[in-house]
C-alpha cells in the first residue's frame, strides 16, 4: 500500500524511531501526548499536553503551530498558533487556553486525554524583562489574557512587581488571575458587566501607577483600543512597552511573509513577520490592528 | 545502496529534492539541518523594496492553499549585501530567483546576482500574485522568449526558466523559453485562485486572488510535466503539491529531473528531509539504484483500442 | 420561508442547484427523488455512437478525481428517441447538452434537439478527454464564438456555453462566447490532470491525461466565475468542486445564478438533495429571503494599501 | 463554524433525523455498524454490519458501494464495490469477504466492532436461476469464491443442485466452501499447491457432470482462465451461463460511464457497464478481461 497524502516518516519527535536530524536547532515538530483539555467558560479551553525537552524551553510569549485535527470532513492542512500560557518544567508540560472561533480550534477542542496532538514550536521572539524593572503593569482583555499569563513566571523568576489589569466582557471571562496572584501580583478585574473596563477607569488606574513609581513596563495583548491607551500613556510617560500581536500564519518560521503586520520606526512604515520578528513587539513601533 | 544524485544539466544536486522559491529561507536552520537539501533557492528577488499585497495573505482550501503574498522583499542591493552570504552558509549549491517587469532589467539583474556562490538562477516570469501583467511574462511564448534571451546574453550559469501553470499552451512556452536558452524548465507557478468568505461575504485574500499550491494542484502539474518533457529535451525540475516520495517518483517518472517542495514544508517543517530518506528507502526496496532512472520512465504505451482494455484485466 | 427559486436569464429553476453533465442520468432514480432538482441535464450527446476512451476511466487523486470516460454515447437518434422521454419523467426542465467536432454540425445537432420538453442547450465546447483538438473550442475565442454564432441561428432555446478551465484567457472567451448569443455560460469543464501509478510506472488512465473535478479544482473555478462576472453581463452557472451548500453560496458570492454538481453525486449519491436543503436551511439562518439575492454579493472593496491593511484586525 | 468538505446532513440512512426522500428507490446511502471484521487467513477479510431493511432487500451477484475510511492521513473520496457475500435477513446483516489489495480495502481493514461504515446498495444486477434448472455448476477462484458465495442461498431457496468447484492456490484460501455445503451441494476443493487447479482438471470435472446431465447452467468469477474454460464448454455443450465481472467505477448506479467491459452480442463487439448492465453477465456474451 501506498501513503497517499504525507511523508512516511516525518521528523516527528515523539514517533517510532525518531532520530533528531537537527539536535542544535532550538524548533522541532513534536507529537504530544493530550493530558487536559476542559472548557474553563463558555469560550475558551484549556490544554494540557507533555512536552519534549526542547519544548519545555519555550519562554513567555513564544507559541507553538498547532496542526489541529479536522472538526468536519475535512483535512486542515495548515497550522494555528497559539501561545503558550504555562510552561510547567517540573512536570513537563505544557499547557494552553484557546478560544474555539474557527475549524482550527474547533478541532482542538475535540481532542481527549490520552490523543496525540502535533505541534511545531517553540517559536517566535517572546516578552523579556530588563534589569532594573522593579514594577510592570500588564494589561490584557479576551484571548490576549492566555497570551500575558507567562509573564507571571518571569516576574516570579525576576523577583518584579506587578499590576495586572484583566479586562473581559464578565467577570468568568477574566482568566489567568490566579498565576499572577500566585506570583505576587496585584490583580485588577474590570469589567463590561459593571462598567469597570471602560477606557477611563484602565487609564486612572495606569496613570496611578505610573504617578506611584511603579510602572517601569508596559505589557499588553489582545485589544486594540486597550493597547492604543498604553501605547499613549507609555509615550506620554516614556515607559517601554511589549505587545503581542496576531496575524494569520502560514510557516510559522520566517520564510513565508504571510503573518505582515504593519510597524512605524522612526516616522517610517515598514512590515515586520509576527511569526519570527514577534509575536512580541515594541510598543511604540507597533500600529495596532 | 541507492545512488541519490541526479543532474540539471551541469547543475549538480546529492539528491533531487530542493525547496520552492518563496517557501524556504535560512531561517528554517530553527528546525531543521539544511544541509541534507539537493539545493538552496531563494525566495524571488526584485530590483527594489517590495511590500507585497495586502493581508490577509493566505487562505486555506481543501488540500492546499492559496497565497497573494505578491513577492516582497527588500532589493537586490541588500540580498546580495546581506542574504546571499547568509545562504552561503550552507552546502547544497545556491539557486538565486529573480523576477522583473521589464525584459531588460531582468538581464541587469540576472548580471548582478551572477557572484560567486550562485550555482544558478530561476527566472521567475510566472508569480500570480504580482500585480496584473506584471512580469507575468510565462503566459506569453514571445515575452518568455524575449526574457530568456537576455537573461542568456547576461549570464553564463545556468538558467531555470519558472513557468506558469496559467497558461494556456504551456508546451509551447515551454518550447519558446528552450529555443531562448533555458537550460531547465521549473514546472511550474501557483495556479491563480480563489475564496470567498461565507460568513464575511469577503474575498478571503487581501489580494482578492492567489495563487494555489498544495496536492490540490499535482495532477494538473504533472499532467503539464509529462507533456512538455515530450516537446522539450532540457531538464525539467518539478514543483507543486509534492508532500512524499512517492510523489517525488510520480513527477520523476513524467519527466523531471528534480523537485521543488512548498506547501509540505508548512505542514511538517522537516518534510523535506523525511521526503529525501523516504525516497531512498523507496528505491531501496525497489531495487532502483539510481533514482536519476527514474527520469522519463513512465511506461505509456497505453492500448488505444478502447473494445481491448476494455476486455483487458484492471 | 426561503425563495430558492432562481433564473438563468429566461429560464427558471425551483432552485439553483441542477447535475453537471455526464454525472447524472435518470438512472439515479434508484438512489434520489429526481424531482427535487432545479433542472435536469443531459450527459453530452455527440452526432454518432461513440465507444469513448480505453479504461481505466477513473483515478483518484487528493480531493478529487480525474476521468477519462471521452464523450461515449448511443449517439443523437437514439437520444431523441430513447432518452429525452426517459428524461422527461422528471418535473425539473431539461436541458441538452451537445458537442461536435464541426461547427455547422453543432448547430445541426442544435436544430435536431429542439423538441418539446427540451428547455435549454448546454454547447459542450470544454471537453479535455475527447481526442485532442476534437471540439475543445473554449480553448479559442474565435472557435467559441463561431460555434455560438451559428448555434444562436440554428434554435430559439437558450443556449449555455460551457467553457474549458483549460484556455489561458477563460475572461476573453466568456466575452467572445456572451457576443455571439449565449444566454449563459457554464463555467467551467474540468482540468487536464494526470496521474501515474508508482508501482506499475504506468498512467492511471488507460487515455493517459483526464479531466479532474472536485474540491481540488473549486479554488480556480471559482476565481474564473468571479473574473468572468466583472466581464460579462449573461448569467453564469458555477461548476467545479460543489459538495455542501457554502459551496454553492461561495460560488453565487462570486457571481453564478445556479450551479452544477457532479463529483459530489459519486461520494453521496443524494448529495444534491442534501444541498438543496442545506442551501435552505443557510439562508433561513442567515435571514436571506431569496437565494438569488446572493448572486455577486461579494463585498470585494478590500484595502489596497498594504500597510493599512498589515495593520487592521484580521 | 462552516463544515469545509461534506454536505452537512447527507440522506444517508442511520443518522439522526433521516428522513427517507426516495422511499421508493431501491438504493439507499446506509450507515452500517460493524459487528465483525476478521482476517480470515493471510489476504481475506470477513466483515459483517449491521443492515437496514432496504439492503436486505440484495441479491446474490448484487454489490454495495463502501466509502472506505483512510488507511493513511488522507482521504478516499471514492467508494469501492464489494459484492455480497452473505444476505442475514434473520439478524438483520450483510457479510463481506473481501481481499486487501489497496488503499480502500486496506482502510477498510481498519474497522473495528462499533465503527459506523457508510455503503450505497444494493447495486447491480445479480445472478438468477431459471425455472427448470435442477443441477448446476459453481467455479470460482480467489475474491470470485466471495462474490459466487450467495448463489449458495439462491440454490437452497431453490432446490437446487450444484457441483462447486473452489479454485485457490492453497486449500486456506478456498473460501465459501462451508455455505456450499450447507446448501446441500457437492463441493470440490483444487488448488495449485496439488496440482489439481490446473485446467484440464477443472475441465475433465466439468465434462463430467455435463455427461451426468447435472450441468443445466454455468456460473463463474474471478478468475480469467477459468473463465474462458467455463465459456468454451458452455458454448460447446449449449449450457447457459452467468459470470459475474469486476472493473474499475465510481458512481456505481450507470451515469458515469466509467466501469464499462465489452462484450460481443452476435458478433458484434460492444461496451457495458459494470454497475448497472451487470456485475453478473451472461457468459457467452462476455469477453473476458
Ligand atoms: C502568535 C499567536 C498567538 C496566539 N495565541 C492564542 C492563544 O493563546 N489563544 C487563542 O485562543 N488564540 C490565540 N491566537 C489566535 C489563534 O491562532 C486563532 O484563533 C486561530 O488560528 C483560529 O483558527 P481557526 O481555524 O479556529 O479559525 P479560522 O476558521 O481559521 O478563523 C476564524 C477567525 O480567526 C481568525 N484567525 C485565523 N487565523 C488566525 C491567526 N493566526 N491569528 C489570529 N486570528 C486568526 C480568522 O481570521 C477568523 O476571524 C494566537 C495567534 C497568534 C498569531
Ligand atoms: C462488482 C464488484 C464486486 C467486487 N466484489 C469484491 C469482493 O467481494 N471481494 C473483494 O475482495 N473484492 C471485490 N471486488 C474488487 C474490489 O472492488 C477491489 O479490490 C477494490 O475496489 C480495490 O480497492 P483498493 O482501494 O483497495 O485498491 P486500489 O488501490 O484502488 O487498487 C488496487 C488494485 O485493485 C484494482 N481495483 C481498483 N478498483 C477496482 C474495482 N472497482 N474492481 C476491481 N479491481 C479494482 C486496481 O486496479 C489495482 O490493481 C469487486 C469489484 C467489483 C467491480
Ligand atoms: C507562501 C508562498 C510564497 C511563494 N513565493 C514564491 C516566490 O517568491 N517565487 C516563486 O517563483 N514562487 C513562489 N511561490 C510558489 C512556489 O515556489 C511553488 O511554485 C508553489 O508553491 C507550488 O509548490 P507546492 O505545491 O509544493 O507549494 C510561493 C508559494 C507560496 C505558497
Ligand atoms: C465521469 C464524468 C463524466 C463527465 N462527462 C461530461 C460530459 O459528458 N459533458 C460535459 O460537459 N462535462 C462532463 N463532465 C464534467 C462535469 O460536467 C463537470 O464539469 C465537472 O465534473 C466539474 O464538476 P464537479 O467537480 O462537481 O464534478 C464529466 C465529469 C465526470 C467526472
Ligand atoms: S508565517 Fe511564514 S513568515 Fe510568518
Ligand atoms: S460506475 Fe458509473 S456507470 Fe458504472
Amino acid at each position: 500500500m501506498e501513503s497517499t497524502v504525507f511523508a512516511a516518516r516525518p521528523h516527528v519527535v515523539g514517533t517510532e524511531n525518531t532520530v533528531d536530524q537537527a539536535p542544535a536547532a532550538p524548533v522541532e515538530e513534536i507529537l504530544t501526548t493530550v493530558l487536559a483539555n476542559d472548557s474553563i467558560n463558555d469560550e475558551y479551553k484549556h490544554l494540557i499536553v507533555t512536552a519534549s525537552p526542547k519544548a519545555l524551553t519555550a519562554k513567555p510569549g513564544q507559541f507553538f503551530h498547532w496542526l489541529c485535527p479536522s472538526p468536519d470532513e475535512g483535512d486542515l492542512w495548515l497550522r494555528r498558533p497559539q501561545s503558550i500560557y504555562v510552561v510547567d518544567k517540573e512536570r513537563q508540560r505544557l499547557e494552553f487556553l484557546y478560544k474555539c472561533v474557527g475549524r482550527g480550534t474547533n478541532g482542538a477542542a475535540t481532542l481527549k486525554p490520552g490523543d496525540t496532538f502535533n505541534m511545531v514550536g517553540p517559536l517566535g521572539v517572546g516578552f523579556s524583562m530588563e534589569p532594573g524593572w522593579k514594577n510592570v503593569v500588564v494589561l490584557g482583555r479576551g484571548v490576549g489574557l492566555a497570551t500575558l499569563a507567562p509573564i507571571s513566571q518571569l516576574i516570579a523568576e525576576n523577583g518584579i512587581g506587578a499590576t495586572v489589569i484583566l479586562s473581559a466582557r464578565s467577570p468568568d471571562l477574566a482568566m489567568s488571575g490566579d498565576l499572577f496572584e500566585k506570583a505576587g501580583a496585584e490583580v485588577i478585574t474590570v469589567t463590561d458587566t459593571d462598567g469597570t473596563s471602560a477606557v477611563e477607569n484602565v487609564e486612572a488606574i495606569i496613570e496611578q501607577r505610573v504617578a506611584d513609581n511603579r510602572a517601569d513596563a508596559f505589557f499588553t495583548c489582545g485589544s486594540n483600543r486597550l493597547f492604543m491607551l498604553m501605547k499613549r500613556l507609555g509615550k506620554k510617560h516614556n515607559v517601554p512597552g511589549q505587545v503581542a500581536m496576531e496575524q494569520i500564519m502560514a510557516c510559522g518560521l520566517g520564510p513565508c511573509y504571510v503573518c505582515v503586520r504593519t510597524f512605524e520606526i522612526d516616522g517610517v512604515k515598514t512590515l515586520k513577520r509576527v511569526c519570527i520578528e514577534g509575536p512580541v513587539f515594541d510598543m511604540q513601533e507597533a500600529m495596532g490592528w | 545502496m541507492v545512488d541519490l544524485s541526479v543532474k540539471i544539466g551541469s547543475f549538480e544536486m546529492t539528491n533531487p529534492v530542493m525547496p520552492a522559491s518563496g517557501t524556504f529561507s535560512p531561517e528554517m536552520e530553527q528546525v531543521m539541518d539544511i544541509n541534507r537539501l539537493g539545493a538552496t533557492l531563494t525566495k524571488t528577488i526584485s530590483r527594489e523594496l517590495r511590500d507585497g499585497n495586502p493581508p490577509p495573505r493566505v487562505a486555506e482550501v481543501e488540500c492546499g492553499m492559496i497565497n497573494c503574498i505578491g513577492l516582497p522583499g527588500k532589493g537586490i542591493e541588500y540580498f546580495l549585501e546581506n542574504q546571499i552570504p547568509d545562504y552561503l552558509r550552507f552546502s547544497p549549491p545556491l539557486i538565486v530567483s529573480i523576477t522583473s517587469t521589464i525584459h531588460e532589467d531582468f538581464a541587469a539583474m540576472a548580471r548582478e546576482v551572477t557572484v560567486p556562490g550562485v550555482k544558478a538562477l530561476e527566472i521567475n516570469i510566472s508569480c500570480p500574485t504580482r500585480d496584473p501583467n506584471g512580469g507575468n511574462f510565462a503566459l506569453h511564448a514571445d515575452e518568455t522568449a524575449e526574457t530568456v534571451r537576455l537573461v542568456r546574453a547576461a549570464t553564463d550559469l545556468p538558467i531555470f526558466v519558472k513557468l506558469s501553470p496559467n497558461a494556456g499552451d504551456i508546451v509551447s512556452i515551454a518550447r519558446a523559453a528552450e529555443e531562448a536558452g533555458a537550460d531547465a524548465l521549473t514546472v511550474a507557478n501557483t495556479i491563480l485562485s480563489m475564496r470567498i468568505d461565507t460568513h464575511s461575504f469577503r474575498p478571503s485574500l487581501g489580494h482578492k486572488v492567489g495563487g494555489m499550491s498544495g496536492p490540490a494542484v499535482k495532477p494538473i502539474i504533472l499532467r503539464m510535466v509529462y507533456q512538455i518533457s515530450k516537446a522539450v529535451s532540457i531538464p525539467i525540475i518539478g514543483c507543486g503539491g509534492i508532500v512524499k516520495a512517492e510523489d517525488v517518483v510520480e513527477y520523476m517518472l513524467a519527466g523531471a529531473s528534480a523537485v521543488q517542495v512548498g506547501y509540505a514544508s508548512f505542514r511538517n517543517p522537516t518534510a523535506m528531509v523525511s521526503i529525501i530518506e523516504d525516497l531512498e528507502e523507496w528505491c531501496d526496496k525497489r531495487g532502483i539504484a539510481r533514482v536519476a532512472d527514474l527520469t522519463g520512465a513512465v511506461q505509456d504505451d497505453m492500448e488505444t483500442d478502447t473494445y481491448i482494455a476494455a476486455a483487458a484485466g484492471i
